[in-house]
């Protein structure tokens, strides 16, 4: 129609600093649509975009949940899972079955995979999180420990990694930084590189969630995204191309 | 074994001055911590010009409108409903069961996480009233939770006005208002500006209630129906989300220098009120 | 005001009162009515007295967290109350007022610095304190407390001065006279005539303690764990709502609000305690 | 001559306790009616219940009726703030206000509509003239109520009652904390008030009542031992209990 | 004779506004002095540097010296506490603090460690016994002494004082609330006291002062106008001043 559309954005707290710069750049080749981008979590991206809060839920989650079935879901990039340490750790690669054996709790000394004496402080994400479904689902068979420190950001973990000689945690590659230092999974390097051509093993899905079909404004800006430019923007800032 | 009260008087100055060091020394750490990491940025250019790419970099201006706005509205909204709750309290009703169940519901209400007002905010205003995310929703949700301390302090203030004082205003004819207006309110000013500040900062550093009401959009808002994000939002998905540490201190920088300015003043203004008065 | 009246203006406070208390009313009620039922579906002894809280699996016992929201608020109480009053009698007694009027509205900044910025600082100044110096992960049961001590200090100091100034001139000349030292008029008469507001400043500040969720989640560890020293990481109720809310659908949802109804009990009980205890104190003498 | 207050089988309770105990008379218009009586015989609450000053206690209850110009103040549909206005008083303590000392005299007048910076400073001078105020304070009248001495602060209260020009004026021991000269001269001021207002006086000094006093009651324990015009109940009081009391043989 | 007090040109300030000005003189041991004067004329204020209570004025500054026992009071190494202790006062409104009777009463002694119920006991009575409020309130020590009425409040202030033991009892104005028979019992009480105890007297009460001081000061406009033996101060003054105030004739 005429006049400005407008287009809400909402859920994913680890995508939406993507989206806001998505939709900035969107705004200015379109000056007729206003984007507005909200935070939240992925459940109330799934929320707003049922009740119509928002047009465009956004989810992290490795499987959608049953109120997100009846939305139609477009996968529009990915995100690497890195597994990280302190600096000051020795240990540069740690395969798929020590990883699990240090998240439930059977291996609590670094000594045991080839570092120093000292115990390992698991960090995990918050249960639900889709960093934290993947790293489980693609490691699998995952009964995380009881002890474990809990954070649910990436920054948090980052933080807490990064001041804590003897932790071991994970988050989203794109937020590496010489503060912490990522592990090799299994001999295979987390890098871009190695995550597209499959190598690597862990990474997840980032949806859009729309309620009922992809049309009108909807469906430009969600094209916008797929599009080489805006997958672009994406791999610039972290984040992997959906395809 | 008696202790001299000499010795209980040095004692005394020793241990609560000790204490008020200590109070003094965390907070003095605290502001070092955050304006030695934030200063380096803060610039006119950071307060004044809006952020780009996801607040590497640009300013914080949105943020900096947010802030002000936000927060103005909950006081704006929660300190009459507060304050001429407290008063109907303390003033309008003999202390019942029914007001002592009052107060301390009160108390228990304002140990309910914020997060709770948050989602409370976001059915009822966002969603069921269909304000969407916006300052009004957001506005609304920051006023319901700050509004058990407005209560709470402005009883309490209004409670130490001495007996004496409401005798002799009743006794030249005042009404209840009157005296409520000309006597009560007025000394109790101090105790009643203490919560309000207080619940400024709340109100200021909240994050979770905000994010889920008044949204956390980097647009400047351009209506009370916009969504919009306040500095403390800012710094919570710049820290949180390890976008830009930098510029996340330079927030919090800034917002500690605007609050120290705003509650200097705010004092400096009561106090001129209160010797004008007498 | 002239225009409606004495009447008038009666009506309008109450209807105001009425409303400021059926929102905070409403607010209590919509908590209930999203976690009630759950409790009843998953049933009140499973959810309460488990120790097992793995949402992927629906299961939710919750019972770690009932004690370390117990404890967190406890150590933030002793950390934060002493400090508070005794910094409050400080600079209302013994400090000239003007200093005194400019470190109130400073230690007020306190409030307004966002929680956030306390997590922060707790995981990247705080823990590794801890750990360093008492072993353990660092984020911890002890962690919180302190962090939480700090961040209600401003509510517990700013109240108990303005009730603290507000105790009659008469009081403090009346008992100076009688030979007493400043300590002594505090300690028998300053306190006693200021009591509640004290109470009210400790019991703010409790509810402060109690409903943090930021700060809390980054410095407590959160793990679901029955702690055994200060030293261990905990989970609160708050932590626990704030952490998986934004992730959480269909019955891990209302497990949370479920949470929500505990924690309105916790708080309840928690409340009654500590304002029998101060008055106790308080008014012993 | 007309009748102020009509006082009917009157009994006030703190809690459990009675004291006022059947209190049973008349009040003159326009005449200084002087109350004494031990301490803790009643007087305050007795001069309290008058502009019904004691409805602020928590736990005081009334019995009986005060009929102020025929009409019960204790009346539910009573207007309690008109009464206020008509009944003003002088508490025993001086409580100024936290106010400058202008405006604790204004506060009444204000309070009744009076507004008008030329008629409030009249008003001001007049009434800190009536109290004996206004030479010690004229230069000061901006500054704080609060930083006078006792005696000032006692003038400052009278000052403010007469401000409010009420029909009936309580005194509760209002000279206690002046000198003789002010007392003296306010005693003057009551004696030409009368013609304007009814004056009723509690005082510790039975001479001050013997002086000014038209009529004298005589309160103890609670209970309205003796009233009689004043020259009849210092000479030949009837109750052997007013004798003793007058004479200070009493206790 | 021995010297209690040497005030040694002794001025006090409120702000810039001088209240006291350059006084001197001496106070004898065991011997009531009478302090007379008009309203706002500087009792209260020099009262109060005596036992250094002034010292909580915000603004207040001295000049000059106060001895007691020959030992400057206003010298930093002086004990302000010990000197309290030394010098009681009471207050010309009657405060109690909010605490029961019994507790008023104790409050001063078991700041200096007097404990032990029957000690107390026995101070609370005979404490209250000489300032003649035991029979009244002696079924309910403990109520609280802010629910007495104003003269019993009075009384229980100089109870507490006298509990206390002190070497000097400063009273403000302490008959200004009571009734004839109560001011006459604790006129004679002082006299008793006098023995053990110098006490300065503040009256507005002229005759007061005649009655029971052996000397008396007259104050005027923050000025010791005259000071002298009570009977010659009150029969054959030598300033002008006093012989029109205390003839009346002033003002
Ligand atoms: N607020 C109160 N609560 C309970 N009892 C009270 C209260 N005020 C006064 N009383 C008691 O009521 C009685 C009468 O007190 P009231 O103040 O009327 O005496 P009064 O004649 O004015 O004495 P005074 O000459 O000492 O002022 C006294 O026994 C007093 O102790
Ligand atoms: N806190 C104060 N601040 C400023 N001025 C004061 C203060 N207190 C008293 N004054 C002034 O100091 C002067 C002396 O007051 P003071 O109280 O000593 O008088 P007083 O002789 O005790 O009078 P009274 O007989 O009325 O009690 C008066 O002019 C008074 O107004
Ligand atoms: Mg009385
Ligand atoms: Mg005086």
């Amino acid at each position: 129609g005429k006049g400005k559309t407008s287009l809400t954005l909402a859920g994913s707290t680890a995508f939406q600093p993507f989206a806001e710069k998505l939709a900035e750049k969107y705004m200015t080749t379109n000056p007729n649509v206003t984007i507005t981008v909200q935070g939240g979590g992925s459940a109330v991206g799934i929320q707003s975009a049922n009740s119509g809060a928002a047009q465009i839920g956004m989810a992290d989650l490795v499987t959608l949940p049953e109120d997100a079935k009846a939305l139609t879901a477009t996968v529009v990039a990915k995100d690497g899972v890195a597994i990280v340490v302190n600096p000051a750790n020795k240990i540069i690669n740690l395969t798929t079955d020590q990883i699990r054996d240090i998240f439930n709790g059977k291996i609590t000394n670094w000594k045991e995979v080839g570092g120093e004496n000292a115990p390992i402080t698991v960090v995990s994400r918050e249960a639900g999180s889709g960093t934290r479904s993947s790293f489980e689902q693609i490691v699998t068979n995952i009964t995380l420990k009881k002890d474990a420190l809990i954070q649910d950001s990436n920054g948090t973990i980052r933080e807490t990694v990064a001041n804590d000689a003897n932790s071991i945690g994970y988050l989203s590659h794109g937020l590496l930084n010489e503060k912490i230092k990522a592990l090799k999974v299994d001999g295979q390097d987390c890098t871009v590189e190695s995550i597209v051509s499959g190598n690597y093993k862990l990474v997840r899905p980032i949806f859009l969630l729309v309620k009922g079909n992809l049309e009108g404004e909807i469906k430009n800006f969600i094209d916008y995204i797929l599009s080489e430019e805006g997958q672009n923007t994406i791999k610039k800032d972290g984040l992997l191309p959906a395809k | 074994m008696r202790i001299p009260p000499k010795y209980t008087q040095k004692g005394a100055i020793a241990l609560l001055g000790g204490a008020t060091l200590l109070t003094l020394a965390i907070l003095i750490f605290i502001i070092v911590f955050i304006l030695e990491k934030g200063l380096p940025v803060l610039s006119f250019n950071f307060l004044f010009k809006n952020p780009e790419d996801m607040g590497r970099a640009g300013g914080i201006f949105p943020t900096l409108i947010g802030t002000i706005i936000l927060p103005l509205l909950a006081i704006i909204i929660a300190t009459p409903l507060g304050i001429f709750t407290s008063v109907y309290l303390s003033e309008y009703t003999k202390e019942t069961r029914a007001t002592k169940i009052i107060r301390f519901g009160t108390d228990c209400l304002a140990g309910i996480p914020s997060i709770i007002f948050g989602l409370f905010g976001y059915i009822f205003f966002v969603i069921t009233l269909e304000m969407g995310w916006s300052i009004l929703s957001g506005g609304l949700t920051l006023a319901v939770m700050i509004l058990p301390t407005i209560i709470r302090t402005s009883e309490e203030a209004i409670r130490a006005v001495p007996k004496s004082y409401r005798e002799v205003s009743f006794s030249l004819g005042a009404t209840g208002w009157q005296t409520v207006k000309k006597v009560i309110l007025p000394n109790a000013l101090p105790g009643i500006v203490t919560g309000i500040m207080l619940s400024i900062g709340r109100a200021i550093g909240e994050t979770a209630a905000v994010i889920f009401t008044a949204g956390s959009s980097l647009r400047l808002p351009g209506s009370i129906l916009d969504s919009t994000r306040t500095m403390a939002v800012h710094f919570y998905i710049l820290a949180r989300e390890g976008i830009s540490a930098e510029n996340a201190y330079g927030t919090a920088a800034a917002l500690i220098i605007a609050v120290l300015f705003v509650n200097l003043s705010a004092y400096w203004l009561m106090h001129r009120f209160i010797s004008k008065r007498s | 005001m002239k225009l409606i009246g004495e009447k008038g203006v009666t009506k309008v406070l109450m209807i105001t009162a009425f409303s400021a208390i059926s929102i905070l009313l409403l607010i209590a009620l919509f908590i209930i009515n999203e976690g009630l039922p759950f409790i009843f579906k998953y049933g009140a002894g499973n959810f309460l007295l488990s120790s097992d809280w793995q949402p992927h699996l629906n299961k939710f016992g919750i019972y770690p967290m009932i004690v370390a929201s117990i404890w967190v608020t406890l150590g933030a109480m002793i950390v934060g109350a002493p400090l508070g009053v005794a910094g409050a009698l400080f600079l209302s007694e013994y400090v000239p007022r003007t200093i005194m009027r400019i470190v109130k509205p400073t230690i007020e900044l306190l409030a307004a610095i966002p929680s956030v910025v306390y997590g922060f600082i707790g995981v990247m100044v705080l823990a590794p304190l801890i750990r360093k110096n008492f072993g353990g992960p660092g984020l911890s049961l002890l962690a919180a407390s302190i962090i939480l001590g700090v961040m209600i200090l401003p509510t517990v100091i700013s109240i108990s001065i303005d009730s603290i100034l507000a105790v009659p001139q008469s009081y403090r000349e009346g008992s100076l006279a009688l030979g007493a030292t400043t300590w002594q008029t505090i300690h028998m008469v300053t306190i006693k005539a200021s009591k509640s507001g004290i109470i009210a400043s400790i019991i703010l500040g409790l509810g402060r303690a109690i409903g943090e969720t930021m700060a809390v989640i980054m410095v407590a560890g959160n793990s679901v764990n029955i702690p055994h020293s200060p030293l261990d990481s905990v989970r609160t109720l708050t932590a626990n709502i704030a952490l998986e809310m934004s992730y959480a659908t269909g019955m891990h949802r209302q497990a949370l609000f479920a949470t929500g109804v505990v924690l309105l009990i916790v708080i309840i009980i928690l409340n009654s305690i500590a304002s029998v205890a101060i008055r106790k104190r308080i008014s012993k003498r | 001559m007309k009748t102020k207050f009509r006082i009917n089988n009157f009994n006030y309770f703190f809690g459990k306790e009675k004291v006022l105990k059947q209190i049973n008379f008349e009040i003159e218009a326009n005449q200084i009616l002087g109350i004494i009586g031990p301490a803790g015989s009643g007087k305050t609450t007795f001069l309290r219940a008058l502009n019904r000053m004691n409805d602020l206690e928590y736990d005081g209850t009334i019995e009986g009726t005060i009929l102020l110009d025929e009409k019960d103040i204790y009346n539910p549909d009573y207007d309690v703030v008109e009464l206020r206005k008509k009944v003003g008083m002088v508490f025993a303590m001086p409580v100024p206000l936290p106010l400058s000392i202008y405006e604790n005299v204004v506060y009444g007048p204000r309070l009744s509509g009076v507004s008008g910076k030329n008629r409030l400073d009249e008003l001001v001078e007049k009434s800190l003239t009536d109290s004996y105020l206004w030479d010690e304070v004229k230069d000061r009248l901006h500054t704080s109520g609060m930083r006078l001495s006792g005696g000032q602060q006692q003038r400052l209260c009278l000052a403010r009652v007469l401000a409010m020009e009420p029909e009936v004026i309580l005194l509760d021991e209002p000279c206690s904390g002046l000198d003789p000269i002010s007392t003296a001269k306010i005693e003057d001021a009551l004696t030409v008030l009368k013609k304007n207002y009814t004056i009723i006086l509690v005082t510790n000094n039975t001479k001050q009542a013997a002086r000014v006093a038209d009529n004298t009651a005589f309160f103890l324990m609670g209970e309205l031992i003796e009233i009689d015009a004043t020259g009849k109940l210092f000479t030949a009081p009837l109750k052997k209990e007013t004798n003793d009391y007058i004479t200070g043989r009493f206790g």
